[in-house]
């Protein structure tokens, strides 16, 4: 039986103005378990704690119930008063009889008979309460981050700055991402290889930071500050610590007709390559789909020209296990298939093109050299269509495109319209759009400048089909603005794809048991207030992998996570909240179901012997919940239908306590 | 419950602790009145709230049980709210098919900003279970005074 | 002996609930079970009540006590209501035979009050059967369906229902129906038993003896070996104890209400996992121990403790309504041996 | 009504047994009157060869019993599962029930199983012997002469509207397998959805009041398979022998329903065993043809390893209140 003190706070007349509190506080001196009860002026001044700290020893108090304001203003307060004197501070409730009583119910007959009723449940509950005390665990010093794009790259720069090791993993064999492909960047015009490649330089020096590139994420266990990770370095067949990256190999491999995925095969590259000169790691890489020794055993033309020794046909993947305290997920973003956007001709015309294949088509590293031709016949293009929101926006479309808004599409493609219109003034260039979305520190000015001082043709409409005829394309669009039907010879037509995470996203979510979206993006912990952290503790989000985003923007939130990650690994000790779920091995019959709702994946599966009443041993399969990973929203107690599965702080006998006081 | 020949209800209402019991205070904090009978339990999540828990209400008394939660999508838990709405769109279907009176049940999201909703929430919801009268097809005789 | 017409029956319903409840046995869709007689309600045909009529002494649920708290203090309150005079009509012998044998638990000390009062309170008429079934197995245990025992004993024949007062309580209430039936000679009644009694020598359980069980045999049966496989499929459910007529197990639990502490009393069935749960925990772990309980109860424990009355009536509910159908025949049979066959 | 015979099935089990496949076999054995048929457990081929039996009163699901069974050895046990048994045996195994490698699970064809209660209806009391003819049941009474009722006409109210003849699960199939019917079974539910509230209160109250509480609809459930039942667990707040029409067996029975909505596979036991004849299977096909209508098709027990649909859920679920009034169609 507890020892319960109930102190009544009149909060000046804000409460004593419609609730009788000594009345309150007469009624509730007859509660069960009530041993002491009083009012107050004002229970959170110093005097009013000073008569619950004094109450507490006076009367060897288990517990208290404070009446007064919600405990979302003084709960906090009431809980360090409690442990001064010290009473755990979960043996302390608050009865809510300002915001939601005296200051919501006119007369006092009323608002003290509610107060009464919710003092009456405040008391039940705390009956039923017991000492909690946080779980802690251990946090290891080391952060994980998967993708090495500039949203990686920023983040696991900003995490070894602030002095903690950074592991990257990158799947392609240099990291660099999706930015390495562009050539200039909106909306100042500067190169994007300029402002990226000397982070990446800075990545590959910075002792903090291990690059694992050519790799992938095989496992994830743990939990906050204590993953388990298994990570596949693919074979590359090249020795990464003797490879000096001079490229002869690249140049003297015979087999030449690999098409170059950094071009988005425009054009072709070896079988064993660098995919492009400012790479990091600066590495050779074996294509073992192409290379002739690979596949045949005869050639071996790289070994014989590599003058450092390392290349390795005999390299086998090979899997490196680390311990982690935080990981970031910087998965990026790829464009979709144009595969089902017959319309375009995208499949039927060379000169049809998305976005990313323009950018490398004017890039002076990209397929021919900076020059803008056209694919299928090197001329130079003199009508260009450029096409928005290809698969965006594609709420009526969606077994073809995104419902969603690619969000750099707009911006991008008035790039690239005026870089066109500014290097070949004798190109006429037509913009077909739903509508031109410009937010963004000087974008408006940006789009504007392509409109106004570079003539280019923004005709609000949507293309409706572009059928190649000889070496034209033929292009037919709407003009909503002037009602009428257009059709346009164009030489090129440019697609704004849409962007869709990338597919290595959703299997990783699925390791780190973090929430995604239907499009496949990752959740955040909270869209408004924690939008760089994944509802699963631990797990951070960086750039496009959680929405469509700016390099600007993905800079942002890459350092943003990364100030997450820094925070959490600043800690030696991780304190849970006390109040999580927790499974009554006995009643547990292991059926999943709690498993299946929890939104953290801290439920787990273990086989445990069980001594029967009649003295045999059985092994049953139970749940345990990871106090550490656990928020406690109680989700899977319902889930439940044993009843094993209860929350500390909330239990099951506390709320019908507080249910059966109220109905009284 | 008759207090001065007049039926006055108990009603019960479940609110998350981020977002509706949030919005409650907020009523109180802008002095939005709403009927006393409603008395407020705070849980952490809309999710924590079991169907017996809202029997149980019925049993000792409640007339009516209302379930307060953050708007889908913005669950504190990310998903908590989602199964609350297919627990209790199942639930108060079945009462409602044992011929409960569907009135007696809800559920409503409010947000911590929603303080005139919640107000109002109240409002209606009181005013509909009145309607109804005392709850007879979900009580317990052993617990009437 | 007095009788009267089938369609007069009503005159005597009508004049028994003048002074009493009475309550009937009538069909509905869902079975034929006892129900307060009301102006037009049908006496049922048919041969068994879903529920036994144990229910009218000892209830499912009864409450014994309640204590109201205010404040600090605790009142005790005797919330027993005044109990009323009632008629329970159409008992069949297997039945009446249940009351003897509730009796001899309850009426011994320690004294049931509760249950004493609702046995003062009642009147027991009786019905001899005349169409037995194949789940009857009453004259296994000495009763005889056609000639049942009751404070008035009625037989019914193609018009007539006769009528024979055997107790003080059954001569003072035949006294209030004389208005409503007339003297009568037993010769169709005699008639009717001697056919019932040849319809009863083909019943398929007619051969079922309970020789081999019986007072002190718990040595010879506690430890055979077919306990276990006539227990491997029970559900440990209530059914058979919930029906059966002279199973009188009960728990006793308090119910807090909010405003105070109601003690009740509830059936308990032997085949519950939580039966006789004691501090220590429980003396029965096993279905195999539960289910041995109840038929060695039946069987042995109960007639060693009551000069060898057993304490089944062959009424056959269990029967019919177990939900893997095992029952105490199949028991019988198992561990009785060839002879029982 | 049987496709397959007694004899089908006790070859199959005596080949199983003496093969060394499984070394028990989990059957029907015959009782006093055709049909009582109690499920037992066999362990020798004698033991099959007399008392196994198979006809149409071979009601009982045993997929329930494989998690004692199987947690017994670790040799295989055999079990006979008609279609709508394959169900709850894939449910059991969705939640880590039982053993699958302990079970050797054969599948046998059902056109349905006779209802003892109807067959009295039908023919009169005191059943002496039912034979299967043909189509029909010829029954032998005390009272009347020889009478042929047909089959169809004494079905179990679950095999008139049998959603599926389909094993889902087995490891071998004796005879062939059928498919899954577009049964008529929400036809009853939809009746009572388009009474009134006062009617359908008085519908249930009617219903729920004969309750006795003995828990057979439970014990017997394939989905009740809890190591303890809240409603046993005096921690649980609920726990409550007593009966009491105004609330006890209401709750008893919505909660009970309501922890295996998506997980009943609606096999019917509970109506079946149930001494007081409630129509406790209209509260789960409730929750079925509810869970159907919100949420989309959903069988519990089609698959192993799916996901119930009330440990799931879309961004674009149906409000409860909505789910109210698409719930009974006085409402609309």
């Amino acid at each position: 039986m507890q020892r319960i003190g109930v102190f009544v706070c009149w909060c000046g007349s804000n409460i004593a103005g419609t609730v009788d509190v000594q009345a309150v506080s007469d009624a509730l001196q007859n509660e069960p378990g009530v041993v002491f009860s009083t009012n107050y002026q004002y229970m959170c001044s110093q005097a009013g704690q000073d008569i619950i700290k004094n109450a507490i020893a006076e009367h060897k108090l288990t517990g208290i119930v404070v009446c007064s304001c919600s405990p979302r203003m003084h709960e906090a307060t009431f809980r360090k008063t409690a442990a001064a004197a010290g009473l755990n501070p979960y043996m302390v409730e608050i009865a809510n009889i300002r915001e939601q009583c005296s200051w919501v119910h006119k007369d006092m007959p009323t608002g003290t008979e509610k107060a009464i009723i919710l003092g009456k449940a405040a008391v039940a509950k705390v009956n039923l309460n017991a000492p909690l005390k946080p779980g802690e665990s251990p946090v290891t010093k080391r952060a994980l981050v998967i993708g090495g794009g500039i949203a990686g790259i920023q983040t696991a720069l900003d995490i070894a700055e602030a002095g903690f090791p950074v592991d990257i993993v990158e799947k392609k064999p240099t990291i660099g991402g999706k930015m390495a492909q562009l050539d200039k960047t909106f909306p100042t015009l500067d190169c994007a290889a300029c402002i990226l490649t000397p982070k990446m330089v800075d990545v590959a020096q910075n002792e903090n930071i291990r690059i694992f590139s050519y790799s992938e994420v095989e496992e994830v266990g743990g939990f906050v500050g204590n993953f388990d990770v298994k990570i596949r370095k693919k074979a590359r067949f090249v020795n990464e610590d003797i490879c000096t990256g001079c490229g002869i190999c690249t140049e003297k491999c015979p087999q030449k007709k690999v098409p170059n995925e950094f071009n988005l095969g425009m054009d072709n590259r070896r079988a064993i390559y660098i995919p492009f000169a400012q790479a990091v790691p600066k590495v050779a890489t074996i294509d073992a789909d192409y290379c002739t020794m690979l596949k045949t055993g005869k050639c071996g033309v790289c070994s014989k020209v590599c003058t450092a020794g390392a290349i390795d046909y005999t390299q086998k993947d090979e899997i490196i296990e680390e311990k982690y305290g935080a990981i970031v997920a910087a998965t990026g973003f790829n464009p979709i298939s144009m595969d089902k956007f017959d319309e375009y001709a995208y499949n039927q015309s060379k000169d049809v093109i998305t976005s990313l294949e323009f950018e490398r088509l004017t890039n002076a590293a990209g397929p021919s050299a900076g020059k803008l031709v056209r694919p299928s016949d090197g001329k130079h293009p003199h009508t260009i269509v450029f096409v928005q929101c290809v698969g965006s926006r594609c709420a009526a479309c969606a077994e073809k495109g995104k419902e969603y808004c690619s969000k750099i599409c707009c911006m991008y493609t008035a790039k690239h319209a005026m870089l066109t219109r500014d290097k070949y003034p004798d190109t006429d260039v037509y913009v077909f759009y739903i509508d031109v979305r410009t937010p963004g520190k000087a974008f408006d000015e940006f789009y504007r400048r392509a409109v106004e001082e570079y003539g280019v043709h923004y005709i609000k409409g949507m293309v409706g089909k572009v059928s190649p005829e000889g070496d034209k394309l033929m292009v037919q669009a709407s003009d909503l603005l002037a009602n009428k039907q257009l059709h346009i010879e164009a030489d090129l037509v440019v697609l704004a794809a849409a962007i869709e995470p990338d597919k290595s996203a959703r299997p990783l979510a699925t390791q780190l048991t973090a929430s995604m979206d239907t499009n496949d993006f990752f959740t955040e912990a909270h869209p408004k207030l924690r939008p760089v952290e994944s509802p699963t503790a631990g797990v951070f989000l960086s750039g496009t992998c959680q929405g469509p985003k700016d390099i600007p923007e993905t800079v942002s939130q890459a350092s943003a996570a990364a100030a997450k990650v820094i925070g959490l690994l600043a800690k030696d000790k991780l304190t849970g909240n006390p109040c999580v779920a927790g499974s009554d091995e006995l009643m547990c019959n292991g059926c999943s179901s709690c498993e299946r709702v929890c939104p953290y994946g801290a439920i787990t599966y273990v086989d445990k012997e069980f001594r029967m009443p009649d003295r045999t041993t059985r092994v049953r399969r139970v749940a345990s919940v990871n106090e550490a990973v656990c928020q406690g929203c109680g989700a899977c107690t319902v889930a439940c239908p044993s009843g094993a599965m209860d929350l500390k702080g909330f239990a099951t006998k506390q709320i019908i306590a507080e249910v059966d006081a109220i109905c009284r | 419950m008759q207090i001065n020949g007049e039926f006055q209800p108990k009603i019960v209402a479940f609110c998350c602790n981020w977002c509706s019991y949030a919005g409650a205070d907020l009523a109180g904090n802008n002095r939005l009145a709403y009927p006393e009978n409603v008395k407020i339990i705070k849980v952490p999540c809309s999710c924590r709230v079991n169907p017996m828990f809202i029997l149980r209400a019925f049993q000792r008394g409640a007339d009516g049980v209302i379930l307060c939660g953050c708007h889908p999508g913005d669950c504190h838990y990310t998903s908590g709210n989602y199964y609350t709405r297919r627990r209790m769109a199942l639930l108060f279907s079945m009462l409602n098919y044992l011929g409960i009176e569907k009135e007696r049940t809800r559920v409503e999201w409010v947000s911590a900003a929603e303080g005139a909703k919640f107000a109002q929430t109240m409002n209606e919801f009181t005013e509909a279970v009145a309607a109804l009268g005392e709850n007879k097809r979900l009580e317990d005789l052993r617990c009437k005074k | 002996m007095r009788k009267c017409s089938i369609q007069n029956l009503d005159a005597v319903f009508s004049k028994i609930a003048e002074e009493a409840k009475l309550y009937i046995p009538q069909d509905s869709e869902k079975g034929t079970d006892y129900k307060e007689w009301t102006d037009g309600a049908v006496l049922s045909n048919s041969l068994n009540t879903n529920r036994s009529p144990k229910d009218f002494f000892f209830p499912q649920t009864e409450n014994l006590m309640e204590f109201k708290t205010s404040g600090k203090e605790i009142e005790i309150i005797d919330n027993r209501d005044e109990m009323e005079d009632f008629v329970v009509f159409g008992v069949r012998a297997c039945d009446v035979k249940s009351f003897e044998i509730l009796d001899r638990v309850f009426l011994v000390e320690p004294y049931d009050s509760y249950y004493a009062n609702r046995r003062e309170h009642g009147v027991i008429i009786s019905m001899a059967c005349t169409r037995p079934v194949e789940t009857c197995f009453c004259q296994t245990f000495g009763i005889d369906a056609a000639n049942p025992e009751g404070d008035i004993v009625c037989h019914k024949t193609e018009n007539d229902v006769f009528f024979n007062a055997v107790t003080e309580k059954g001569n003072a209430l035949m006294e209030r129906l004389k208005g409503v039936t007339e003297d009568a000679d037993s010769s169709e009644v005699d008639a009717q038993i001697e056919k019932t009694h040849e319809i009863m020598k083909k019943l398929p359980l007619a051969n079922l003896t309970a020789d081999k069980f019986g007072a002190d045999k718990t040595n010879e049966f506690f430890d055979a070996p077919q306990w276990k496989e006539l227990s491997q499929s029970c559900l440990g459910c209530g059914t058979c104890t919930f029906v059966c007529p002279t199973c009188q197990c009960y728990d006793i639990k308090d119910y807090n209400t909010g405003h105070g502490v109601i003690r009740f009393r509830c059936w308990d069935s032997c085949m519950y996992s939580d039966f006789t749960k004691m501090a220590h925990g429980n003396s029965r772990n096993s279905q195999l121990e539960r289910f041995r309980q109840r038929f060695m109860h039946k069987l042995v424990y109960y007639p060693t403790n009551n000069d060898g009355l057993f304490s089944c009536v062959g009424c056959g509910r269990c029967l019919a309504k177990c939900p893997i159908s095992m029952n105490i025949v199949k028991v019988m049979k198992t561990l009785g041996g060839k002879d029982n066959e | 009504m049987q496709k397959v015979t007694c004899d089908t099935l006790v070859a199959k089990a005596c080949e199983l047994l003496e093969n060394g496949t499984v070394d028990r076999v989990l059957g029907w054995k015959n009782g006093e009157f055709v049909y009582d048929v109690t499920p037992a457990l066999f362990t020798t081929v004698d033991d099959i060869k007399s008392e196994f039996v198979f006809n149409d009163f071979c009601g009982a699901n045993f997929s329930k019993y494989l998690i004692e069974e199987t947690r017994k050895t670790e040799s295989k046990v055999l079990v006979f599962l008609k279609p709508c048994d394959t169900y709850s045996f894939n449910q059991l195994l969705t939640e880590h029930r039982f053993d699958r490698e302990k079970v050797y699970a054969v599948g046998i064809p059902c056109e349905g199983m006779a209802d003892i209660t109807k067959v009295k209806a039908a023919a009169g009391d005191g059943i002496t012997a039912i034979k299967a003819e043909g189509e029909n049941l010829v029954i032998s009474t005390l009272y009347d002469d020889d009478k042929a009722v047909a089959c169809a006409d004494v079905l179990a109210e679950r095999c008139v509207v049998c959603k599926s003849k389909k094993h889902v699960a087995y490891d071998e199939l004796l005879g062939e397998d059928g498919d899954v019917i577009d049964s008529n079974r929400f036809d009853e539910v939809e009746k009572l959805e388009a009474m009134t509230e006062d009617e359908r209160f008085a519908f249930w109250q009617n219903e729920l009041s004969r309750c006795i509480r003995c828990n057979a609809c439970r014990d017997v459930c394939p989905a009740c398979t809890c190591e303890k039942c809240v409603f046993d667990n005096p921690e649980s707040s609920v726990v409550n022998k007593a009966i009491s029409d105004s609330f006890e067996e209401k709750m008893f029975h919505i909660i009970r329903a309501f922890h295996v909505a998506g997980r009943c596979t609606d096999c019917g036991e509970c109506s079946r065993v149930c001494p007081q004849n409630i129509p406790l299977h209209l509260l789960n096909r409730k929750f079925i043809k509810d869970i159907n209508s919100f949420y989309g098709e959903y069988q519990a027990g089609a698959e192993a390893g799916s996901r119930a649909p009330l440990v799931d859920y879309t961004t674009e679920d149906i409000e409860p209140t909505d789910a109210v009034l698409k719930g009974a169609s006085d409402n609309a």
